[in-house]
């Protein structure tokens, strides 16, 4: 099959889309005449000059506009540039987005997607490296995708461009020039149905986006120490398939979920937290999370590394959880 | 005067049709039976009316905490809104929103909104929406002129001039913010706000429905010919207390509200239309007991609504729920 | 012992430390002249006028601001006025408050303090009503206070103003009438030490704010019942009294958390998730956790009852957990 | 001209300190030894040197993502700043800021900023905090023409005229956000923003260090006498990428940029200062190589430093972390 990166399955999804829904357009910062930060619209430039749009620094419009333009009847896609800056509009998403099909007793269809990169770069420090999807899965109102693949990002992202309900999709940045195999054909990756990326018997390694991968890596390490895992990428938070953890944990009687945000309450909490209220009787150890600790992203490479979790934190949490 | 009399009458009894819910809101919230917070839009009648008389129901306002008005102006049904303040589900929102997130989609209401210039970001994607499909629709984003110090004020407008979109900003001055008055709003006018947006504005007399209809006509008119935003400051005062419940006012003078009572919209425009031989006692009576009649259905048809069933608090998030809820 | 309702307790916190320091000053929309939309300011009315200040609707300056008046040696105390409006400036707080002293190499004394309602009312609906608290467990960089009694609030709160840290503090709506004992003699209540309001023997319920008194409540018809339950208030988030939840957990052998806002990823989840990982052998069922459903809050009064939980829906977590 | 020699060549001094660090910033940056995003305020030095020049270390300046020479300017030691851009334990930031949180509170930098406009709130703190302690303190709030489209801008300009606090806001338009020239901002100016807010406001051209010096002079003394803020919009151009690896730029001409290379500000002022006889070669030899010891000794001092001990990331979130950390 032929292979492009992460951040050319999204163009191929929004390109694809585009062409058949005139109602889809998408804006924010240095997106079109640059085709993105992270080269994700690369595959725009010079298409669509009315439904690709630069916008000024406004978060709190350009996030909330989004909401308006869905009621008009437009399918927006709005880019927040960087997770961090989600929190410069974020008012317009918890507040207005979140809550405008609800309080209005379910007046509109608010078909609109948030997009934009988020996680860990290279000493990209404080305000530029954060993972926030936590938020929107406690908060109610948005359906979260955090895909890991260019194939889950392109059939993921599809399926938002034509989903009625809002919907976030972060992308995380060590991903965008990631490679792997994505079909000619079209298809489309329902919400809420989890991909086993890996089978195994030993454990059960709940994991998304990058930490996805480094849980892949981790389990290979465990396999030359004789652990089988079992990876499941959610692929998305809300609505996450917890039947297919609960199989698996039934089945391996040991569970870690990994995440690069903040373990403190981050949504592997969530995880955790419901699989031992439902799968009690089958656990053989406690559920154990993977995440950052809880400071800021540094921007000293070593100290970035200490505190956002790899796949040796991954590994030592299942030898941990096997081993006691 | 060179409007019709029926037009006249029409911007009257939408006048009198906004202070007659207004009045009984506040004497059923006092009750009880109207419940959470209500912000009384009584004394600002003349900024709905004149402003929703330039557009049609495919136009789109965005509305504020203080809502009603914009809703009965716009077209909406007052035994809806009654029936959603009561909270019950025959409301707008079938009793999940009330009072501060009243909204009507069928005739364009975006929605009241609970935080202030809450609005101003939506009316500025529908501007958007209507730029890229080349409709000649419009948007009326009302705000208060406590709202023009946030800055999603600021945003919107620049944003709107950037584009040019069709979006008409209508600041609500009454001179209170909540319990403060103009002295947290620098500025001679908010007027003076729309210079560092390039954007044209004009300052009118919020009392006067007909000032507010012309210089709205001209801004819609504008806003419908491609040449974007204009922002409209309609100078009015806030007679009632900032909610229902709001009883010592103990911020400001009570001389001061009884001056404006003198001044209040429909009184105003009463008296007008009375010497212009337009509006005679008995029919000023009829639109007063048209209302009045009106609003006693609209309240009947609330209090013989049911509650909404239990379970349908865990509807209305999404128009696809599965598995997002539980 | 003399009773004084949850709100003057705060205003004579505030009292007894502004007349103390005058570095402190506190600000926000419609405190000055009336109090406080909830009459927690009405101790100040007419003291300190230039240390009392009402502002502008500017939520990214007021929450912002406090940062900056922290760092030129003031101890500002900025309220939020809803929690719900917490948004309208939250990059103030989670990319500025929050990440300062850390990414500065600690350069600074972040002394700050903001505070405001959360939680419900009768029919505030979705914008008026929301607790949010666990957004700040998660993100890094701010402690919290939750206090649910008068004399929580005032030796709590007065700590805070104290502090060299940022402190955030959610004063529970439905609390600001409610009386309880408060000494005349000056005290303050350590950061991270839990109460335990109830001794039992059979459960452990954690709660905070609102929900302990719910929770009290529960454990009586409990005890009719013939189950005995022991309530531990955890009076800060951030830090959490572990040591008292697990040395509990490991005499009751049972846990609920319970907390008003939304139960999926809120804070109870991570709770659960820590006592599941470092109790788990001691714990003779899965944890419970009791929050609001995932929607918002809905206007009606039915409707809301449904969605945020109360007694009930403790008791009932209570006697799943013990009889399956 | 008015001014002595040496406050003239103090001047002098300090943009050439601020463009020599740039470019090895730069070629240190390509070299992958600096980490992170750097923005250089190559072209921009007359701005910062011009406003410093009328402060003292007791006075407060918030900074932005692009914030290397309001920082030399304030007085920072380079080393440090340098040792920071490695990501080392003397680093002002102890490795764990970089470029765009590099700050230095003994100076009265309240740092540098990774959220545009993120500065603004936290200067209206500052002011706050000078008002109440009625010292004769001011605080410089710097920003860029991107950054005047976000609300917080609008918003603490609202907030410091509402309270007349000391804080002089100063607009480098540079007339770049990143890829875009001017089209996402309205207004003829940045000034017209302040009529909104009743704030005197003034442009300059920035590549000017007198006309900055002067004009922040009068703003400077106006904060200090009680009278509130004062907006300067200081004129200026990009002539670098918008950060180090902006490489293509297919957003505008290379041409443009050439031109502007004629105009940049130490060019300039080298020329006016020779022409009135007050620069020698040899002086302006000795200037720039100054500058360059200076930089070559902080570089060595960043590379010779070590990393942060990894346990040290744990640190620094609280002043008391006890149970707040794990
Ligand atoms: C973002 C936000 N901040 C604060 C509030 C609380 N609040 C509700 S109305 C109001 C005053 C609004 O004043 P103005 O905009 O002039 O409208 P008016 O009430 O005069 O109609 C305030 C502060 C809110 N609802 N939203
Ligand atoms: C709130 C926020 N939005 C977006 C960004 C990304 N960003 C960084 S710099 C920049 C352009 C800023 O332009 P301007 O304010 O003119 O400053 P300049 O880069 O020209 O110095 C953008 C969009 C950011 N850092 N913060
Ligand atoms: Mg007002
Ligand atoms: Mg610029």
């Amino acid at each position: 099959m032929r292979e492009l990166t992460f951040a050319e399955a999204l163009g191929e999804a929004m390109l694809e889309e585009m062409s058949k829904d005139p109602t889809i357009f998408t804006y924010g910062e240095d997106i079109a005449k640059q085709g993105g930060i992270f080269g994700a619209y690369k595959s725009l430039l010079g298409k669509f000059p009315d439904r690709v749009i630069d916008t000024p620094i406004s978060e709190e419009v350009l996030l909330g506009s989004a909401l308006g333009a869905a009621l008009a009847g437009m399918r927006p896609v709005a880019e927040f540039h960087f997770a961090d800056f989600l929190f410069t509009g974020m008012t317009a998403v918890t507040n207005q987005i979140m809550k405008f099909r609800y309080m209005t007793g379910g007046q509109a269809k608010v078909h609109l997607v948030l997009r934009g990169p988020d996680g860990i770069t290279r000493s990209g420090a404080a305000q530029h490296s954060e993972s926030i999807e936590t938020l929107f899965m406690h908060i109610p109102g948005i359906k979260i995708i955090v895909p890991s693949t260019p194939y889950d990002m392109k059939g993921l992202f599809k399926t938002a461009l034509k989903a009625d309900d809002p919907v976030i999709c972060f992308e995380h940045k060590k991903l965008y020039e990631t490679k792997g195999p994505v079909p000619e054909e079209e298809y489309y990756i329902p919400f809420g149905v989890a991909d086993i990326k890996r089978q195994g018997t030993n454990v059960t390694i709940v994991s998304t986006s990058r930490m996805l991968h480094e849980s892949l890596t981790a389990a290979e390490y465990l396999q030359k120490e004789g652990i089988d895992s079992e990876v499941i990428d959610l692929r998305t938070l809300v609505p996450w398939d917890k039947q297919t953890v609960l199989n698996s944990v039934k089945k391996t009687h040991h569970l870690i979920v990994a995440h690069e945000t903040w373990k403190r309450a981050g949504w592997g909490a969530e995880i955790a937290a419901t699989i031992q209220e439902e799968a009690f009787s089958y656990l053989e150890a406690p559920i154990l999370r993977v995440g950052a600790k809880n400071v800021h992203i540094p921007f000293s490479p070593k100290l970035q590394d200490f505190v956002v979790p790899d796949h040796e934190n991954v590994a030592s949490a299942v030898r941990k959880v096997l081993r006691g | 005067m060179k409007y019709s009399k029926n037009f006249l009458l029409g911007l009257y009894r939408t006048m009198v049709r906004i202070r007659s819910f207004e009045t009984k809101a506040e004497e059923l919230s006092l009750k009880g039976e109207v419940l959470g917070y209500v912000h009384l839009y009584i004394g600002q009648e003349a900024i709905a009316t004149g402003a929703m008389a330039n557009l049609s129901k495919e136009d789109y306002i965005t509305s504020t905490h203080r809502g009603h008005g914009h809703m009965i102006a716009k077209g909406a049904d007052i035994g809806k809104m009654m029936s959603e303040l009561y909270g019950k589900v025959t409301g707008y929102c079938r009793g999940k929103g009330g009072s501060m997130h009243i909204a009507d989609l069928s005739i364009g209401v975006l929605g009241a909104n609970g935080e202030v210039a809450g609005g101003l970001p939506i009316a500025s994607g529908a501007g958007m929406a209507i730029k890229i499909k080349k409709t000649d629709q419009v948007v009326v984003a009302f705000f208060g002129d406590g709202a023009s110090n946030r800055g999603a004020v600021a945003e919107a407008m620049n944003w709107c001039a950037v584009f040019k979109l069709p979006v008409i900003f209508i600041a609500e001055n009454n001179h209170f913010a909540s319990t403060w008055k103009e002295q947290t709003t620098t500025g001679k006018s908010i007027t003076d706000r729309a210079t560092g947006y390039n954007i044209p504005a004009v300052s009118v007399d919020g009392n006067d429905v007909i000032a507010v209809y012309e210089a709205s006509m001209h801004a819609v008119d504008r806003a419908r010919r491609g040449k974007g935003p204009t922002l409209i400051e309609a100078e009015t005062y806030r007679i009632k207390g900032h909610y229902v419940g709001d009883k010592d006012q103990m911020y400001r003078n009570k001389k001061e509200v009884e001056l404006y009572w003198q001044k209040e919209p429909i009184g105003q425009f009463e008296k007008k239309l009375t010497e212009m031989n337009l509006l005679t006692a008995a029919e000023k009576y009829k639109v007063w007991n048209d209302a009045a009649k009106e609003i006693d259905k609209a309240v009947k048809f609330a209090q013989q609504s049911a509650w909404p069933p239990v379970e349908s608090a865990l509807e209305d998030l999404f128009a696809d729920a599965t598995y997002c809820i539980d």
